[in-house]
């Protein structure tokens, strides 16, 4: 099935854009300041086919978001894009970032030259301390410490504590400020708020709210409220393949559209 | 509603032989309870105290954020962790401390939040495993599986129910995500339990087939009186099904109360559905 | 064609020793002596009543089950001569195989006393245990009360030793008593200690394998060589450094080394072998002496073949050797031998030749 | 289905090729460059018999790993058990063979059960390391010649005398062979009885998904046991037709790299396919019993002496070997052909959009 | 009381060394998940490459400054052939833990051949300083210097390790790794560096063994590192694979256990105590005393 045929598939709403693989026509709505253009990008892992060509762009600015249900594919997009398809998939397609072909590259690589990852489950390293978890994020001579502290105050006074011991919340404050620690060109960050406390889940949108001010983010988000929050651009998956594109607004300001494109209630969080 | 599950405008006709509500009343005896039930890693409680009761022939959704616990809660339940404190009752008998197939021989059937099947036998084979494993698992070295003639029509029994009966030659390990989620359900009526853990069952079906799969699911409890626990992010799907819904978070039960009383539960608003900004 | 059959074909010997594993430097001494010996025992022709020698060789790499499947192949192709084994295993799992099919046995440098008397197809061309057993013995003098410890690898070897010990030592009015170590330990100060505990008058080590060095440390350090006369076999060349700065306090018997002889048989070894003689060129040498002595009495027949070499003396390169009748033990001279110098500059120097009578084994019953 | 000879062939080529080993030593073939004498001179039929001695070891090795997906370091005991039980029964006891044989098996068997029990309750590479463990007291025992049973390094000659007629003797290596043949053929039998039986697809379903297994109501631990148990007799009955043909016992069969080499030899042919692991087997002992001819050979010493050095060891070809096994056929040769179709299909069909 | 002292001075000494093999095979394990069979091959070639220093290389030798420079050799070698192994063998299989493990496997058998042919299956005398062979009177036991030298490596060793672990920034990678490989990768560390530096301290480690086994042993032989390997497996086994201080802490016990037991009980018992020691350990604790974790 081709990204035409899915566009037009029964059952699909056409109040929204519908979903194209032509990358330059999205180009224009971003005001052709896209940072990172995925094309036609597609993973099969273990012989399931699961992104089928996606294609979207994500703007040099602000927050971008990637939408869809559970298990369509959105962490596989963000890995797929930093080369973390495991061993028994492959990835094809283009991603470029900022012109340059990127996919491919080994991740580390792709890290040192500006993307930044916050991993879906957090990742923090259990058996290290926070300070330890930190130090092995510095990439650059002048870490950023005063941001990070300032943002994450509780992450300098629990310093010397071992991450494992660390609330779900506090970790996901530690796997941020990983990132944050170096300058960035792009970060990608996977449900920052999953399994976090009402208030927590405020704290951590409006830190990013801030870290976006100065860093462009691909965001994957089921939270719709903090979608809400942050949304600049959404890109929604479904089905292996992208389904809708536009302002997030438009996407939330229409709740049928919402519930029908990512089976969630609007008015709930997951 | 983009995949309009049938059945949805008319959610009280829910089949007879569910009795539904009226057993959640406390004096009706619990097919399965859970008791304090808590796993600790470390100093952290996954799982922490948490108390349950499944009556017959109930349908009892659990929600609850991801890492609340409720994967985990399963595994205690169908043993494939070690409970840190607390037990768990089936049919009145203390389970604790069974391994998870004495589970199974008693009724207790589960399925996994990612597919597990077995990937490099083919689809009938798999359900033929799970049939024979009902059957009292014989040990024969020597006598070949497929002359097992009850086996094998029961086999292709639970796959015709699921819908895939065209597919048994396929190696299950090269099943389509929502195939896959289908022969988990197969493999599962192959045991006949009395009592269901669906963890997450929707999760990567595409769109087009939750209405079937809810199908299946209804099917399987609505004939015998089996009683489900089912873990589901899609709130359509328990609202659909379930006759009572649980509501973990960071462990513990927040709440365990008709839909009704959940989805109306400021504390549920808050912790699970609620508006946090 | 049997017996006299001098027509010219050529005749077959098998040769089954260890050219890899952990042998190979056996093997090797032995395929030298061995070629020695029949240049030597033909006058360089090679051939026995006109007929051609023609060797077959295999390498058993040190595993009997190699050896068995060559010795199979080699009687199948009609061998009636085998030679070889310098793994006792090897010897001992070679031999039934032969007897089955009633060909000559010539077993190597393998010292084990099973060989001996084990079936009347099987001879042998090197010394056996009991004989260094002898010879140790040869170094208390009167053993009447003395008190003798056997320090042996917990192994058959160990054993077959221990036993010989008992027999011989104790026999003639020795305590002996023996503290067996498993081959594989890596610290041997707990039975160091154990020797020191027992204060014997004499210590008999029989020890074969890569950890001698530390087993000689650990019983030097422990002041076990100062204070009690040790006995041990001399092993060959490359050994010689192993014992360090103990070698001096050792008093070593010795089947054989370079320069404990130098008859007629030595000296056409020397002049063949080039690096010298070493501990099993002997076996080597008797063995192409049996096979041509065999040959020429025996031609194909093998009944015959074992007829002439039952009770047959000859000049060896160790001097006078005797092939017992009733068992086929080999009745040979051994050595008392001090090493002079450590570490590289180690040499071994002959403090007293033992004439074959003095280290005669009791005779076995052929089976 | 009509029978066309190709479908035949296709489902009776095991039968066939049996039959053909079988009749094997009736012909007088010579294969120069493989063997140095006729296939029916009893030098190769030796070579031959222990080829297929340990095609079907392998084969059984397979069972617990390939097939049921335990690695166990330590599989050489039971073969060991088989070899030295028998030989210990007729040699020093005076059993006739066939009982002694039976008695060796039962009690390999049972060591096998009790020892498993123990050794599956950790998983993983914990299961190897125990196993391992208890490999090694074996071969620790049997060097170690307790009541002179074993003999210690020396081993243990098996006394002739104790064996029937048909087995002694250079001539009646033609037995031998056919013995061996009859025991790879048992052990594919049974292995492909079992791979079909209702045990043997929850065989497989362990090597899948332990834990699913578990929850379907089927106690793991129990099927292990039994794939363990029975793996361990095959291996026990192959070291009774291995002590006829090596003619006696030594403690290299008790040793770990026994269990290593099996596990060479399994990934060589292929785990969990139905002949690679014969496949595999068979290979491997013919290199391992040719590579020491072609170590001594002249064109090896004729090479520089860095080359010739290693070449003429045959270990390090046959790890060389291996490794590059592991690297080229990642599905061991079983897989080869395969591939092999693959790419011709490749080659001569124009690929598909 | 002399006897006690003497068990346990040189209980320790073979606990030292069985250390010095099992840390480098632990910390390979707990970060690349390879049992590394070939663990006992680097220490052959570390042992045989300071043989061969101290009588070939100018200024090596067997006393004083010209051994150390001589055991520097062999640390080298065994580093530089690890670290070979590992970037040509090792790496291009990158996470297909099994033929990793089938590859070191074939290695050790082709490694020992290997060396068989170039040096010979007979032990080879080793260069050693005499003063290792003196004993040193400690509570009227007769101690030999060379355990001591092998305790005081061992804990060297051991700090080294540790200080290397927790204090620099490789350490901290090696750490982290050992939990979670992938998001190593993912904050911008080239982790198959830390792959390769942790074979070439496996191997470093393991030719220091191989140097300190050979003034141990005062020979060394092709098989000398498999026999020792076995013992290691059992230690980091028991200390649970990927902790530096849990084999300290196993080899300690299996040292000790073996020396008392080879003294006090039947001869060889040692060596069956330590492996029914193994199989209550698993069997109590499956994942060995200190469970999966790079520092304790
Ligand atoms: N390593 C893997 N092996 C097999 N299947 C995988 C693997 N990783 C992902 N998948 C499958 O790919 C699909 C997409 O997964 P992915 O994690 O990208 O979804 P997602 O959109 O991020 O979902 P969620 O909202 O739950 O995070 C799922 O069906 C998942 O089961
Ligand atoms: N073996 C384990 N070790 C450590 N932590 C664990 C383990 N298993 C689960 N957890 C943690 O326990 C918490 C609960 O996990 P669980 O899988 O039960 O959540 P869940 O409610 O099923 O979430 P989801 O909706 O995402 O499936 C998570 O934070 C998880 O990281
Ligand atoms: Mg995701
Ligand atoms: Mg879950």
């Amino acid at each position: 099935m081709t990204a035409g045929e899915r566009a037009t598939a029964p059952g699909k709403p056409n109040t929204g854009r519908t979903a194209t693989a032509d990358a330059a026509q999205d180009a224009d709505r971003t005001g052709g300041s896209s940072l990172l253009r995925v094309a036609d990008l597609s993973v099969r892992i273990a012989g399931l086919h699961i992104l089928q060509g996606v294609s979207f762009e994500v703007a040099s600015s602000g927050v971008t978001v990637l939408l869809g249900r559970n298990g369509v594919g959105k962490s596989t997009t963000l890995r797929a894009i930093l080369g973390l398809t495991p061993r028994n998939g492959a990835a094809t397609g283009s991603v470029r970032l900022g012109g340059e072909e990127i996919l491919g590259r080994p991740t580390h690589a792709l890290v040192k030259a500006g993307l930044g990852f916050v991993p879906e489950d957090r990742c923090v390293f259990a058996g290290l301390t926070v300070a330890e978890n930190l130090r092995l994020a510095e990439r650059t001579d002048t870490p950023d410490y005063d941001l990070v502290f300032g943002l994450f105050p509780e992450l300098s006074k629990r310093a010397k504590q071992r991450a494992g011991s660390l609330s779900g919340g506090q970790q996901q404050m530690l796997s941020l400020g990983r990132v944050l620690l170096n300058p960035n060109k792009l970060l990608l960050i996977d449900e920052p708020t999953k399994g976090l406390a009402p208030k927590v889940v405020t704290e951590v949108a409006e830190a990013l709210e801030r870290a976006a001010q100065a860093v462009p983010v691909l965001l994957v988000e089921q939270n719709l409220a903090v979608v809400r929050r942050l949304a600049g651009d959404a890109v929604v998956i479904a089905a292996g393949q992208v389904a809708w594109t536009g302002p997030g607004e438009r996407l939330l300001a229409d709740p049928a559209l919402t519930k029908s494109l990512l089976a969630v209630n609007a008015a709930g969080g997951h | 509603m983009d995949h309009p599950v049938p059945g949805t405008t008319e959610a009280p006709s829910a089949p007879q032989q569910r009795p539904g509500r009226s057993l959640g009343s406390p004096e009706a005896p619990a097919v399965l309870a859970t008791d304090a039930l808590t796993w600790r890693i470390g100093e952290v409680a996954i799982v922490d105290g948490v108390s349950l009761q499944l009556h017959p022939g109930e349908f009892l959704g659990v929600i609850g954020p991801n890492g609340a616990g409720k994967t985990s809660l399963f595994n205690l339940i169908s043993g494939l962790r070690a409970v840190t404190a607390g037990r768990v009752l089936l049919h009145g008998a203390d389970i604790t401390a069974l391994a998870p197939h004495r589970r199974a021989q008693r009724g207790l059937g589960r399925t996994f939040q990612s597919s597990s099947v077995f990937g490099s036998l083919s689809v009938r084979e798999n359900v033929r495993l799970a049939v024979q494993a009902h059957r009292g698992g014989s040990m024969a070295l020597w006598r070949r599986a497929a002359t097992y003639r009850e086996v094998a029509e029961r086999a292709d029994e639970c796959l015709a129910v699921v819908g895939l009966g065209a597919r048994g030659d396929a190696l299950a390990g090269t099943l389509a995500h929502g195939e896959k989620r289908k022969l988990e359900i197969a493999l599962l009526l192959a045991g006949e339990p009395s009592v269901l853990l669906l963890d997450e069952p929707m999760a990567g079906v595409s769109a087009e087939d939750v209405p079937e799969l809810v199908e299946v699911i209804r099917d399987l409890t609505a004939h015998s009186g089996r009683s489900v626990l089912m873990v589901e992010h899609h709130m359509d799907v328990i609202l659909e099904l379930a006759d009572r819904i649980a509501v973990m978070h960071h462990g513990a039960l927040l709440a365990c109360d008709t839909p009704d009383a959940v989805m109306a539960n400021a504390t549920v608003q808050e912790a699970y559905l609620g508006e946090g900004l | 064609a049997q017996g006299t059959g001098g027509d010219g074909a050529p005749v077959k010997v098998g040769l089954v020793y260890s050219q890899s594993g952990a042998l190979a430097s056996y093997g090797k001494q032995y395929i030298d002596g061995f070629k020695a010996g029949l240049a030597q025992a033909t006058n360089g022709t090679n051939k026995v009543n006109g007929r051609a020698i023609e060797l077959l060789e295999a390498d058993d790499a040190g595993d009997p089950a190699k050896a068995v499947s060559a010795a199979k192949d080699f009687i199948g192709k009609g061998v009636k001569i085998l030679a070889g084994s310098a793994s006792s295993g090897v010897a001992l799992q070679v031999a039934p195989v032969a007897a089955q099919d009633k060909v000559l046995f010539i077993s190597g440098p393998a010292a084990t006393d099973g060989v001996t008397g084990v079936n009347r197809y099987t001879f042998r061309s090197g010394r056996q245990s009991y004989q260094d057993v002898l010879a140790a013995k040869s170094f208390i003098g009167d053993a009447k009360d003395k008190k003798v410890v056997v320090f042996a690898q917990d192994s058959a070897f160990g054993k077959a030793n221990e036993a010989a010990v008992t027999a011989v030592i104790g026999g003639a009015g020795a305590k002996v008593s023996a503290i067996l170590v498993p081959a594989s330990a890596t610290d041997f100060t707990p039975f160091a200690s154990q020797v020191n505990a027992a204060k014997p008058d004499l210590l008999f080590v029989a020890w074969a394998g890569t950890t001698a060095t530390a087993m000689w440390g650990a019983l030097d350090q422990q002041g076990v060589l100062g204070s009690t006369t040790v006995v041990t076999g001399l092993d060959q060349k490359a050994s010689y450094p192993v014992f360090g700065a103990a070698g001096e306090k050792i008093s070593f018997l010795s089947h054989y080394f370079d320069g404990a002889t130098s008859n007629d048989a030595a000296k056409a070894a020397s002049a063949k072998i080039t690096g010298g003689l070493d501990l099993f060129s002997p076996d080597g040498f008797n063995a192409a002496q049996m096979v041509v002595r065999a040959i020429a009495e025996g031609g194909d027949d093998v009944e015959k073949m074992v007829g002439a070499l039952e009770g047959w003396s000859f000049d060896g390169v160790k001097g006078k050797m005797t092939i017992r009748k009733e068992d086929h033990a080999m009745i040979q001279p051994m050595f008392q031998v001090k090493l002079v110098g450590s570490g590289a500059a180690a040499k071994p120097q002959l403090v007293k030749e033992l004439a074959p009578e003095e280290v005669t084994p009791p005779a076995v019953a052929m089976k | 289905m009509t029978a066309t000879p190709l479908t035949l062939l296709k489902r009776y080529w095991p039968v066939a090729a049996f039959v053909a080993l079988a009749l094997l030593p009736y012909s007088g073939i010579t294969i120069p460059g493989l063997f140095d004498g006729p296939l029916n001179s009893p030098g190769a039929l030796q070579v031959l018999a222990l080829c297929l001695v340990f095609g079907g070891l392998a084969a059984g090795y397979d069972l617990l790993f390939g097939r049921t997906g335990l690695l166990s370091f330590g599989h050489a005991l039971y073969f060991a058990l088989g070899v030295y039980g028998t030989d210990i029964l007729v040699t020093k006891y005076g059993y006739p063979l066939p009982l002694a044989a039976l008695l060796a098996v039962l009690f390999a068997t049972t060591i096998a059960t009790a020892l498993g029990a123990v050794a599956l309750r950790v998983h993983g590479i914990a299961f190897s390391m125990v196993t391992l463990a208890f490999g090694q007291v074996g071969a620790i025992l049997v060097a170690r010649d307790p009541g002179g049973l074993t003999g210690g390094e020396e081993g243990l000659a098996l006394n002739a005398a104790g064996l029937p007629d048909m087995f002694v003797g250079v001539v009646n290596t033609v037995n031998l062979y056919w013995l061996a043949l009859a025991y790879l053929g048992l052990v594919v039998v049974v292995l492909h009885r079992v791979a079909q039986s209702p045990t043997g697809r929850v065989f497989a379903g362990l090597r899948d998904d332990e834990r699913r297994v578990g929850v379907l109501g089927l106690d793991p631990y129990r099927f292990k046991l039994v794939s363990f148990t029975l793996s361990s007799s095959l291996a026990a009955l192959g070291g009774v037709v291995y002590l006829l043909l090596a003619a006696g016992a030594s403690p290299h069969v008790a040793s770990s790299d026994l269990t290593l080499t099996l596990l060479v030899m399994v990934v060589l042919g292929g785990p969990g396919t139905r002949f690679g692991p014969v496949l595999g087997g068979v290979l491997f002992t013919y290199l391992d019993h040719r590579l020491t001819d072609f170590g001594g050979s002249d064109a090896v010493d004729s090479l520089p002496g860095v080359l010739a050095g290693p070449l003429s060891q045959p270990l390090f070809v046959l790890g060389t070997i291996f490794i590059l096994a592991v690297y080229f056929f990642p599905g061991g040769l079983a897989g080869l052909g395969t591939r092999l179709t693959a790419v011709r299909r490749a080659v001569t069909s124009p690929p598909r959009p | 009381m002399s006897t006690i002292v003497l068990m346990t001075v040189t209980g320790l000494g073979l606990a030292a060394l069985y250390f010095l093999v099992a840390s480098g095979l632990s910390l390979v394990f707990g970060l690349a998940d390879v049992l590394n069979f070939a663990h006992g091959l680097f220490l052959s070639v570390g042992a045989y490459a300071t043989w061969w220093a101290a009588g070939n290389l100018p200024g090596a030798g067997s006393d004083g400054w010209g051994f150390v420079l001589a055991v520097l050799f062999g640390v080298v070698a065994g580093t530089v052939v690890a670290a070979l192994v590992e970037l040509v063998m090792i790496r291009p299989l990158y996470s297909r833990t099994i033929e990793q493990v089938l590859v070191t496997v074939g290695l050790s058998l082709a490694g020992v051949a290997a060396l068989q042919a170039g040096f010979g299956a007979d032990p080879r005398p080793f260069p050693r300083p005499s003063w290792t062979q003196q004993v040193v009177t400690l509570a009227g036991a007769r101690v030999p210097l060379d355990r001591l030298l092998l305790i005081v490596a061992a804990l060297v060793v051991l700090g080294l390790l540790l200080a290397f672990l927790r204090w620099t920034r490789y350490g901290l990678i090696i750490r982290a790794g050992v939990e979670n490989r992938e998001m190593v990768t993912a904050l911008g560390i080239d982790v198959r560096k830390a792959f390769t530096l942790v074979f070439a301290i496996g191997g470093a480690a393991a030719a220091l063994a191989g140097a300190l086994s050979g003034v141990y042993f005062g020979s060394v032989s092709p098989t000398s590192g498999a026999s020792l390997l076995i013992f290691a497996f059992i230690v980091v086994v028991i200390g649970g694979m990927g902790s530096v201080l849990g084999s300290a802490v196993a080899a300690v016990a299996v040292g000790l256990l073996q020396q008392f037991v080879n003294y006090y009980g039947t001869s060889g018992a040692g060596d069956i105590c330590v492996v029914a020691l193994l199989a209550v350990v698993l069997l109590w604790r499956p994942a060995g005393l200190a469970g999966k974790a790079a520092t304790a």
